[in-house]
């Protein structure tokens, strides 16, 4: 009996038809394909993508530098004398990201020891393509702050 | 490997309800013992009396210290009396302060349903100029892992039958995973055509962010250095 | 007498003799390759690209013009701006002819091959170029020259990948026509004449598309057709994951075009014979059935395009199912079963012919 | 057939003879899955010599390892096998642990263990889209990856990043589960398997598939041993070897599931074998699934000291790879930073055998025989 039915397979070419019909039914299922600048999915809440950076509740500590596997964090500060308090603070003179080499590990955001973090990478922001290279892969201070006003990916815009 | 007193969540074993779980005390940092007394250890000094120099364990992990010349053999003493049939790895160590400074380390497996799988460590020591006689004619498989070592660290292997750079290219001037080689890379281009380039010219290691001079690697962890020149 | 266009006055100008042996070919397949082949290729490349897009669960081009129907404009306009780059030790005269070589039979098989009826009325315009009495062996003949090309291209362009490409494509197109020539001549001897149009006909005369007493015949040239055009699964030549492109590996702009062009050609070529041959040309489907005669009133050309059309599908699909043969296995299959099959039916269509005829 | 790899042995046809010729086969080839570079010498189409050149990739990964402390060297384990991240960064955290003297809560383990088999069915995934394309079918490459879509996105949903995960620290993991993420996985899980039916559809019983793949590249269990080959190439050979089965570590020893073996060592072996694994992986998941809710709310991360120092020792700690055995081999000199770490990458290993593989067959056999290899390029340089 296999044997003959062997042989019929032989010439039936059952086997290839199965795989016809497999893609055959693909053709009229459901596209998967995401038109991505008219639709866009939404990141997930985890989702790290570009830094920012909250400059006031920084409280300077290099942390975040020293976690960086690559170093990239570049941090400087001063001490200031507020007139207000009268108090001694620090003051952020630098606070740049080399994001070419940036691999977005988000071990500067565990080591932040403020709460909530100062620098955190769950702005669902991702795209970070520019025509000049200097322009955001090199992120510095203003930029990093810049979330405030300007959310690079709104709300609104993820709901869409 | 067998169950060290530290091994990581081996079948998960539930603690005892009276005492805190594991995972809530402090961690039981393993220490070198000796490990005369395990069977394989005394089967193999048995057999090949002055090869072993010593026999510890660490963590669970059997290590031989072996003579240089008579690794081959006791690897393939482990693999026809032992059932060491696989070969796991072969790599290298540097210890600039010792003499003679590179380590040589071989992992051989036993595996079911013959045996009880087992990881056993080889380790020999060896320096630049005197080679290391060869696992290939035991294990095959050792023949790239062998390339690596002497491609990573200028250790020869004896014996072998293809004894050139693996990862990096011929010519190459260095081993890199020596630890006085700099983490910055150095000035390859001259190497490779040298019938092009001058010494100082050619591709450089690290142009993507701007080259620097070579200089000893900083210590990373080191608070102060981060803050400020960065 | 009916000759639109103005062509009568044309007809009238130059001369009976002159207007029916050159003019009006010329004029019919010059308007046959660039008004009908071309944008049927250009086109053609789309939907492949659509097709397998929905096969693949995704929506293929898009993106220029609505449903990316202008997509392929502009494939072809970045084609013809494309630098057009010869390798410097390429034999250059060899590796400028090899396109030439591959489109041009391709695009002449199509002047024997009738699209629509001949003309009702003498003098006026039938649905072919030209028919010649041994139409048959003509396309047979053609359809080899194009392997020239082929061993041309990849020999001349100095690329190891490509001579190993067009050394793949000799052997299996030489091959496959062996099988692919034994398997028209069931039809043939059923229809007593190599004519294209007489094979039509006598389909017509005989009610039934010879599809159906030729079966293994039909699906010998399908099979061999696919080889003879290097399609997946037999698209050994060029398969971009063995040998990078073939031998189209070292071409690029225009030229690259032109050997995509052919294939495409090709395979409407191959198809249009198969329609010919096996499915009744231009007739509608079952032209021996009364009742579906209100079919009539669509052209026999449309027709004509839609059996076309169906072997196309077929081919498309056939690339987004099957892997790939390899070559001892696709030579095997050649001459072990294909030839050995295509010998026996044409045995037992001449044993039932002369039965019949008894 | 008489060669020991089932190539077809060269006096039996007389198709090809002649002058051998040398073809660079890569670095840039659409089939060698990165820039594998084989120096191949071919009679025709047969191939004669096979020599690997390897090291495009090379990073330094192993010198960058002694330069971080141990925390931070998680990231760069992601990018040796770039596609199957959780199970870098598993073995890599296993032997940090080992050496440290950590023990791993549960809930961490069973989370590490469905991380570790989602990732080897996205692994798996890679595998068969490219090994399919390799050999002609298209069409697989997009059903794949429709699948790992999801199981990236499950990703995106745990750690934040697709690829590159980043998801375990040494003692731990750094996030406990988010909400939903359970029955999400367990939908994916559940419907995956009529998936894998589909590419079987395509491929399994198709006699072309089968013509490409049956009887090429035989590998024996000898020379798998010899090789130092693991994972499911050594599997398909019909040895049994599996080290979550032999040496459970995570959750496998609570787990129920099979290893599949298969016995020719061919290409289709290796072919069936991964399939064969992908389903067992979805149970693994499954059970893994049902086993969370009892640790609801429990630590993810040992007690540890705020700075991990390793002793004075060396451990090697290896675990089971979708391509294989994946280990590191981990020296502590008493500071934060590993003396030395070395990795045991599969996927150098398995690639040795690759010239063993493919003397003898036609230069189409190749590019089946790299894809049924599984190497990603970016483990074999490191």
């Amino acid at each position: 009996m296999t044997a003959w039915k062997r042989f019929l397979d032989r010439f039936l070419l059952l086997d290839l038809f199965a795989g016809l019909s497999i893609t055959g039914r693909a053709l009229f299922r459901k596209k998967e394909t995401v038109q991505y600048p008219e639709e866009r999915l939404a990141p997930a809440h985890r989702f790290r993508g570009m830094f920012r950076l909250d400059e006031e509740r920084c409280i300077k500590c290099n942390l975040c530098a020293i976690d960086c596997p690559i170093d990239i964090i570049y941090i400087d500060w001063h001490q200031e004398l507020n007139e207000a308090t009268g108090k001694k603070e620090k003051k952020l003179d630098r606070f740049d990201i080399d994001l070419q080499r940036c691999m977005f590990c988000g071990l500067c955001e565990t080591g932040c020891p403020t709460e909530p973090k100062s620098i955190w990478l769950t702005t669902k922001t991702y795209e970070l393509a520019t025509y000049d290279r200097w322009q955001n892969l090199y992120a510095d201070k203003e930029q990093l702050e810049g979330w405030r006003g300007r959310p690079a990916y709104t709300d609104e815009e993820i709901a869409k | 490997m067998s169950d060290g007193p530290s091994a990581v969540g081996e079948g998960g074993t539930p603690a005892p309800p009276a005492e805190k779980p594991a995972w809530e005390r402090d961690p039981v940092v393993p220490e070198w013992r000796d490990a005369d007394d395990d069977p394989l250890a005394a089967a193999l000094r048995e057999a090949l009396p002055e090869a072993i120099r010593s026999v510890k364990t660490f963590a669970g992990d059997l290590t031989f210290d072996v003579e240089r010349e008579r690794l081959a053999d006791v690897a393939r003493e482990l693999k026809t009396a032992h059932g060491f049939s696989l070969i796991v790895d072969v790599c290298g160590a540097d210890y600039p302060n010792r003499e003679p400074r590179f380590d040589v380390v071989v992992h051989l497996a036993s595996l079911p349903p013959d045996r009880a799988y087992r990881v056993v460590r080889l380790k020999t020591q060896t320096d630049e100029a005197t080679p290391v006689p060869t696992l290939t004619g035991v294990y095959r498989g050792a023949n790239w892992p062998e390339r690596e070592v002497f491609d990573m660290y200028g250790v020869r292997f004896e014996g072998h039958p293809d004894m050139t750079r693996i990862l990096l290219w011929e010519g190459f001037n260095g081993h890199p995973l020596r630890k006085e080689f700099p983490v910055e890379g150095i000035d390859t281009g001259a190497a490779i055509y040298s019938e092009h380039y001058g010494e100082t010219m050619g591709p450089v290691a690290g142009t993507g962010t701007g080259w620097k001079p070579p200089k000893p690697a900083p210590p990373v962890s080191d608070e102060t250095e981060e803050g400020g020149a960065k | 007498m009916s000759l639109p266009f103005g062509l009568e006055a044309l007809r009238a100008a130059a001369g009976d003799t002159l207007f029916y042996f050159a003019i009006s070919p010329a004029l019919k397949i010059l308007g046959l390759v660039f008004l009908a082949i071309l944008p049927v290729i250009t086109y053609l490349v789309l939907a492949e690209r659509k097709i397998l897009g929905f096969l693949q669960v995704r929506v293929g081009p898009n993106r220029v013009g609505p449903w990316g129907l202008l997509q392929p404009i502009a494939d072809v306009m970045k084609l013809l701006v494309k630098e057009d780059t010869i390798p410097s030790r390429a034999v250059r005269w060899a590796f400028v002819l090899a396109p030439c070589l591959v489109v041009a039979p391709a695009l002449v098989i199509f002047s024997v091959v009738p699209v629509g009826p001949p003309s009702s009325t003498p003098g006026g315009l039938s649905g072919f170029v030209t028919d010649i009495d041994t139409g048959v062996l003509f396309v047979i003949a053609v359809a080899t020259i194009g392997v020239y090309g082929l061993i041309l291209g990849g020999w001349s362009s100095n690329n190891k990948f490509s001579l190993m490409g067009g050394l793949r494509a000799a052997a299996q197109m030489i091959s496959y026509e062996v099988p692919q020539g034994l398997a028209l001549v069931g039809p043939l001897m059923l229809a007593g004449t190599m004519s294209m149009v007489g094979i039509v006909e006598a389909q017509r005369g005989a009610r039934i598309w010879y599809v159906f007493p030729q079966l293994i015949s039909f699906f010998i040239y399908m099979v061999a057709g696919v080889a003879e055009t290097n399609r997946n699964p037999f698209d050994l030549p060029e398969a971009e994951s063995e040998l990078v492109a073939g031998f189209h590996t070292e071409y690029s702009g225009m030229r690259f075009a032109l050997f995509f062009l052919g294939e495409y050609a090709n395979m409407i070529a191959v198809s249009a014979v198969a329609t010919t041959l096996f499915l009744g040309g231009w007739l509608r489907p079952f032209p021996s059935v009364a009742w579906l005669s209100p079919l009539d009133v669509v052209p026999g050309a449309i027709w004509f395009a839609l059996k076309v059309f169906v072997f196309l599908f077929v081919y498309i699909w056939f690339r987004g199912t099957f892997p790939r043969y390899r070559f001892d296995q696709l030579m095997a299959l050649g001459w072990k079963w294909m030839l050995p099959l295509a010998l026996a039916n044409i045995f037992v269509t001449a044993l039932i012919k002369l039965w019949l005829a008894r | 057939m008489s060669t020991p790899n089932g190539a077809p042995d060269p006096s039996s046809d007389r198709l090809f003879t002649g002058e051998e010729m040398e073809l660079s086969f890569g670095p840039q080839h659409p089939a060698t899955h990165g820039v594998l570079r084989l120096n191949l010498k071919i009679e025709g189409e047969r191939i004669v010599g096979c020599y690997p050149i390897i090291g495009y990739l090379h990073r330094g990964t192993e010198k960058l390892f002694e330069l971080h402390p141990f925390f931070q060297n998680v990231p760069h384990t992601d990018r040796m096998d770039y596609i199957a991240a959780a199970t870098n960064n598993l073995a890599y955290v296993g032997a940090v642990e080992k050496l440290v003297g950590l023990t791993v809560p549960p809930r961490a383990r069973y989370i590490r263990t469905i991380l570790a088999e989602l990732q080897r069915i996205s692994s798996h995934l890679v595998w068969l889209a490219t090994h399919a394309i390799d050999i002609g079918a298209m069409t697989p490459f997009f059903y794949c990856f429709r699948e790992r879509e999801r199981v990236l996105d499950l990703f995106e949903q745990y750690c934040g990043a697709r690829l590159t995960l980043n998801c375990m620290r040494p003692g731990g993991l750094p996030f406990d589960l988010p909400a939903g993420w359970a029955d999400t996985c367990r939908r994916f899980c559940e419907d995956y398997p009529a998936k894998i039916d589909e590419y079987e559809g395509l491929l399994t019983e198709n006699r072309i598939w089968k013509r490409r793949t049956v009887g090429v590249g035989v590998l024996s269990p000898e020379a798998a041993l010899d090789l130092g080959v693991t994972g499911p190439m050594l599997r398909a050979s019909g040895i049994g070897f599996d080290l979550r089965k032999v040496r459970p570590y995570e959750a496998y020893g609570e787990v129920e599931f099979a290893v599949p073996t298969a016995q020719n060592g061919d290409t289709y072996d290796r072919y069936i074998v991964r399939m064969a694994e992908m389903r067992e992986s979805t149970k693994i998941v499954l059970q893994c699934l049902d086993l969370l809710p009892a640790t609801e709310g429990g630590p993810i991360m040992a007690k540890r000291p705020r700075v991990l120092k390793g002793p004075k020792g060396e451990v090697y700690h290896g675990i089971e790879g979708p391509k294989g055995e994946i280990g590191f081999y981990i020296v502590g000199d008493g500071t934060p930073n590993p003396y030395r770490c070395h990795v045991r990458p599969p996927s150098f290993m398995n690639l040795q055998s690759l010239p063993d593989l493919a003397n003898g067959h036609l230069v189409a056999d190749l590019v089946a025989l790299i894809g049924s290899t599984d190497i990603v390029l970016g483990e074999v340089d490191r």
